[in-house]
């Protein structure tokens, strides 16, 4: 076991953790700790652009901005993070062209932006071009920049270094106190396990896509960040709400942007009818992403599905010039070619919708500080991007908001922490701080265990997608959540066959899905309790909005596993560890519907209001 | 819907494993590397070549007799085949430069270094035509 | 708006499974035993890329397979590896488009020390990259709205702004085998990308860099590295077009 | 960058570092000979192979007397001894970066590197004596052996 000493240790290379270390390095002692290379993360995969009322092309502002994201997130956003980041997103996008981001341009040379779904002008009045773009790979230009300027500043990284536990020096559940100590990461390339101390801890790993099975998430993206937090008693706030875009590639789940739409693609059923007519009569095909992707499932549920088993509908730009395509949808066009063999020239494009953003995560406030409950913060302990809920989405995410979100709240939790750990101490390390996760490594590569992890992994995402993705209703959740009880007790008999310590990316899979297991849990048990549908979240016996009793973010805190697991050789990370979890946490709030059985337990939060006052979400 | 545990998926039934000793194989490029691959052979060849050529050449030095015989060892037909394998050495080579040449000038080279490369095949086959009967009657028709 | 569809059933799901055999490189630095060749019999479906091949493999037969990947989709640039003796994103193949009369051939990239099966030591790679100033240079003070910039001028360079730093490029090239200290082809394409870049100042001290005896001059234009390139970007034309920004700067 | 106490392993292609030269270099300049000197040799060796081997008998026409009457001419020696020059440059120089390519050890490397100078500097040298001390007309030698202006 290795130790090393930082400032600020961030971990996750994507574009919220290098925006977070370019910021963090020049001020503090600054590594960033990922499982993959830099460039490998998923903001790579993000199309479309991202919003700020720069009015280069036409007349914005910052206020109209955060009414649409207010709005699109169903009101459930809080409005002083939404301001922020609408407000300061004209510099974020100014840093990253002063970067070097290769933006496309207007014929006066200033960067060119375009519509996009949601974004409108004067709260609601028409679509307004606000979204920044380079070609339809904003995403990949922004990783691009963003570790073209790390190498710039030289900034450390620890390349394939999976961080498996956050140092705390108390738990978080009961000891105002507990503070930051550092991370401990597992080498991916040796097997060995480092202690990484720090006085400031930002957490900027992604999202966890991959509960589902159907998700244009990577496959890496496993809710390590979430879980590990989760594990030692820090609360997930909203994980119930999770974006499904609805033109994923059928099968596969890779995504189609929005765009395509937007250039006047038509979403068509098996008889080739186009369905979004009843669904959304004036705004059809262009609704938002909840009402398109509830709209094509209920498509295939009533049996309209096109292909051989009827799994999926059919988006046609058939009616398109070839040129326009190309000129507007080259790498789209490229997946259809590609990974379907169908020619969107001349066939329709086999859709289906795809698990896409986790619009939940870990609880920070508008200076990225993680809390501990609805208001305390954790000393030293950060989070930015998809890990974290600030909340900037609500229950729905806008499209272009998820590469602002990563650069507003990237930049301010690398400036947070760095000034956080000028101040700070660096906290002694219990001797044995890797200890837990060393005994999980051991258990899982050494003992007997017979259980698979990939048929684990397949039957949780296969429930997931039948149970708790765009419709949900007390049954299908209650059996999701059985399901989710059944694997775990089976991942507590996980076994590998590669017993090796270089590279064994099977031992690695099996970590990984143990956190998966951990945050589908939290997903079903906040869902099951939100009896209404906002955004994200369908369900089928509430099918409205509930202002009255829900108009509060989700607290799951994860309860000690005392009855369940306790003492099983295959016991996860940190397990046991967690004392009491204090059931006093959450005065006053409304009683709410416990689940036995299960180690989550729900609290709320209630949402912060400015100048939007909550009204009907019409488009 | 996925209340019990699915059955398994069946893995389809797998032969033992074969195992034979790794050796990575040949890459597999296209016209582009072939093309240099040919170039730096027939460029050795025409080196060594050219040692050897300075060399008898040099024998005039010594004396007409001994030149002469030298030469004369330049007459024999397998040497005359190894000549037409030389000159065509020496087309590909000067033909294949001059489109490396246009492959690094033109802005438009690379895109047509496929088809420039079937042209310098072509060009040389085109002229070996040109020269086969003719040397070849010189070495197989006697001459003097 | 337009007529219904003839023929709403593609496809797609309709291809029937078929039989591959994955002939995978092996190696595993624990056991000492050297690398070697392992076949696997797979049933496979239409749509099935070689990576699912891999995953297959991994997940149902033997677990210890070692490979790198993350998107699954041609952006990340992480699954790099040799398909049938071409640089290739194993997600980005499908094995319907490859010739399944015979095996289909799986080995790590060339050039890069492996570390285990199909993963390579990438840290070369990197190290090349980072040699070349991947990233603007400026000087003066920042403006404080955006630099100005045509749509002519962001053209020019905008090809080379495509690269995943996945190193199929790279080690497909012959003078990176031979000799690993040539910068290769993806780090004279991160510096194309700032060499013609209008806003950028560092083209001098770039070329610079690239006049090195490890640098541009040692490209043989095999168009390996284009050929390679998941992105489709044109990369012989951009080390020519360096090339000739150093000739015409040096004279 | 990523710079760890004990795990960090040397680079295994760590690149030599050399002083980076502005301006024209080596390479460079050896680059763009090739290019140069390619494209004036294809005229010289295309010419050379025309005369020899095309015009009148062919191969079966080279004797001394056919080498003394065209060095006789200057037009002729400025020919050969330009073709000499830039094709031994030309090959040499492919020959050195071929070394370069394949030949891994420092040792071998030298070794080759010095066979190659030594070759160019001895053709180099005893092609341009002899183009230049060339005496067409030797004197003891059979008439017939030389070219006819040596009758005179």
């Amino acid at each position: 076991m290795q130790t090393h000493s930082y400032d600020v240790v961030i971990v996750g290379a994507g574009g919220a953790g290098m925006r977070a270390a370019l910021e963090a390095s020049p001020r503090a002692r600054t590594a960033v700790v990922s499982k993959l290379y830099p460039t490998r993360s998923h903001t790579g995969a993000a199309q479309g652009g991202m919003c700020a009322a720069l009015a280069n092309v036409e007349d914005d502002n910052w206020e109209w901005h955060t009414f649409d994201t207010v709005k699109g997130g169903d009101y459930l956003v809080d409005q002083d993070a939404a301001e922020i980041m609408a407000k300061e997103a004209i510099d974020a996008v100014l840093d990253l062209e002063r970067m070097g981001l290769p933006f496309n341009r207007t014929p006066e040379g200033r960067i060119d932006q375009r519509r996009f779904g949601g974004h409108t002008r004067n709260h609601g009045e028409a679509p307004v071009r606000r979204a920044c773009y380079a070609a339809d790979r904003t995403g990949h230009m922004i990783l691009q920049t963003l570790y073209q300027q790390c190498v710039k500043q030289d900034v450390e990284f620890f390349n394939e270094f999976y961080v498996l536990d956050v140092v705390l020096t108390g738990d978080p559940a009961t000891d105002p106190g507990a503070r930051a100590a550092g991370v401990v990461a597992y080498e991916l390339a040796t097997g060995e396990l480092h202690v990484i101390r720090a006085k400031s801890v930002v957490f900027a790993t992604g999202g966890a896509g991959k509960v589902y099975k159907t998700t244009s998430n990577a496959h890496t993206l496993t809710g390590d960040g979430m879980a590990v937090a989760y594990r030692r008693g820090i609360p997930l706030e909203d994980m119930e709400f999770f974006q499904f875009h609805p033109t994923g590639l059928a099968g596969l789940g890779i995504l189609l942007s929005e765009a395509a739409r937007g250039e006047g693609a038509i979403l068509r059923n098996a008889s080739g009818e186009r369905f979004m007519e009843r669904y959304a009569p004036t705004i059809k095909d262009l609704a938002p992403r909840d009402i398109v992707a509830r709209s094509m499932a209920n498509e295939v549920r009533e049996g309209r599905g096109a292909g051989p088993n009827k799994d999926y509908v059919l988006l046609d730009l058939t009616h398109l010039e070839p040129a326009h395509i190309d000129a507007k949808l080259p790498d789209i066009t490229e997946f259809a070619r590609t990974y379907l063999g169908v020619e969107p020239y001349t066939e329709p494009v086999p859709v289906y919708p795809t698990a896409h953003y986790a619009m939940g995560g870990i609880p920070t406030n508008v200076r990225t500080e993680v809390l501990r409950n609805n208001t305390d913060v954790v000393p030293g302990l950060f989070a930015a991007g998809e890990v974290a809920c600030v909340s900037v989405h609500g229950s729905n995410r806008l499209g272009t908001n998820s590469l602002l979100d990563i650069n507003v709240f990237g930049k301010r939790a690398g400036i947070a922490a760095a000034e956080y750990a000028q101040t700070a101490t660096l906290e002694e390390m219990p001797e044995d701080a890797a200890h837990d996760v060393g005994v999980a490594i051991a258990s899982i590569r050494a003992g007997a265990g017979t259980e698979n992890v990939a048929k684990i992994r397949r039957e949780l995402q296969e429930t997931m997608d039948a149970n708790a993705q765009v419709f949900r209703t007390k049954e299908s959740l209650t059996t999701v959540l059985a399901d989710i009880e059944a694997l775990r007790e089976r991942y507590a008999r996980v076994g590998v066959s590669d017993r090796g310590s270089v590279y064994n990316t099977e031992l690695v899979e099996a970590l990984e899905l143990g956190f998966l297991l951990e945050l589908a849990e939290v997903v079903v048990v906040g869902a099951l309790a939100r009896e209404e549908s906002r955004g994200g979240h369908f369900r089928e016996d509430f099918p409205n909005r509930d202002d009255e009793k829900f108009m509060l973010h989700t607290m799951a805190y994860r309860v000690p596993p005392t009855a369940r697991v306790a003492g099983e050789a295959g016991e996860v990370v940190g397990a046991g560890e967690i004392v009491e979890a204090g059931a006093s946490a959450g005065e006053g709030t409304p009683p709410r519907p416990t689940f036995e059985g299960t180690s989550v337990r729900l609290d709320y939060k209630p949402v912060t209001v400015t100048r939007y006052q909550p009204m009907e979400r019409k488009y | 819907m996925a209340s019990a545990p699915a059955a398994p998926p069946s893995p389809a039934p797998v032969p033992a494993p074969r195992s034979s000793r790794g050796r990575s194989t040949l890459y597999r490029g296209t016209e582009g590397m072939w093309s240099w691959v040919l170039h730096r052979i027939t460029g050795v060849g025409l080196f060594l070549f050219l040692l050897v050529h300075v060399l008898d050449t040099a024998m005039v030095r010594v004396s007409p007799e001994v030149y002469n015989d030298v030469i004369g060892t330049y007459k024999t037909p397998i040497m005359g085949v190894m000549e037409a394998g030389l000159v065509a050495a020496v087309i590909f080579h000067a033909f294949n430069g001059i489109r490396i040449i246009l492959v690094d000038f033109l802005a438009k080279g690379p895109r047509y270094q496929r088809v420039m490369f079937w042209v310098v095949i072509g060009l040389t086959v085109v002229l070996m035509a040109g020269f086969l009967p003719r040397h070849l009657g010189n070495v197989f028709g006697g001459g003097h | 708006m337009t007529a219904t569809l003839e023929n709403p059933q593609t496809e797609m799901g309709a291809i029937p499974s078929f039989q591959v055999t994955m002939r995978v490189e092996r190696f595993d630095p624990e056991s000492g035993s050297g690398s070697y060749w392992q076949e696997f019999t797979l049933t496979m479906h239409g749509t099935d890329r070689v990576l699912d091949a891999l995953h297959q493999i991994k997940w149902d037969l033997d677990g210890s397979l070692a490979f790198r990947r993350s998107c699954a989709h041609g952006v990340c640039g992480s699954d790099a590896m040799r398909i049938n003796g071409r640089n290739r994103l194993a997600c980005k193949t499908l094995l319907k488009d490859l010739d399944l009369d015979k095996p289909v051939v799986v080995e790590p990239i060339k050039g890069l020390p492996v570390k285990k099966d199909l993963i390579v030591d990438m840290e070369p790679f990197f190290a090349s990259y980072r040699e070349v100033m991947p990233f603007l240079v400026t000087t003066g003070n920042q403006p404080s709205r955006e630099r100005l910039q045509s749509v002519e001028q962001r053209a020019v360079f905008d090809d080379t702004t495509k690269c995943i730093l996945c190193a199929a490029c790279t080690t497909s090239c012959p003078v990176f085998w031979s000799d690993g200290q040539y910068f290769g082809p993806a780090a004279i394409v991160n510096a194309h990308r700032f060499i013609f870049d209008s806003r950028d100042e560092g083209a001098q001290q770039r070329l610079q860099i690239l006049n090195d005896k490890e640098g541009v001059w040692r490209c043989r234009t095999t168009f390996n590295c284009t050929e390679a390139c998941p992105r489709g970007i044109e990369i012989t034309k951009a080390i020519a077009e360096v090339k000739r920004a150093i000739v015409t700067r040096s004279f | 960058m990523t710079k760890l106490d004990a795990t960090d392993l040397p680079a295994p292609r760590a690149r030599r570092t050399t002083a980076l030269r502005g301006g024209a270099n080596t390479e460079l300049i050896a680059w763009l000979f090739m290019r140069i000197s390619g494209v004036i040799l294809l005229v010289l060796v295309f010419g050379h192979l025309f005369v020899n081997l095309m015009v009148g008998d062919g191969v079966h026409a080279i004797d001394f007397a056919f080498v003394g009457g065209k060095w006789s001419e200057p037009f002729w020696q400025v020919w050969d001894l330009l073709m000499l020059w830039l094709a031994m440059i030309h090959g040499t120089n492919g020959v050195r970066t071929i070394i370069n390519d394949y030949a891994e050890r420092t040792g071998t490397r030298l070794v080759l590197k010095s066979l190659l100078y030594l070759a160019f500097v001895v053709t180099v040298v005893m092609g341009t004596l002899v183009i230049f001390t060339f005496d067409p007309c030797p004197p003891g030698s059979p008439a017939d052996l030389l070219p006819s202006f040596c009758a005179a």
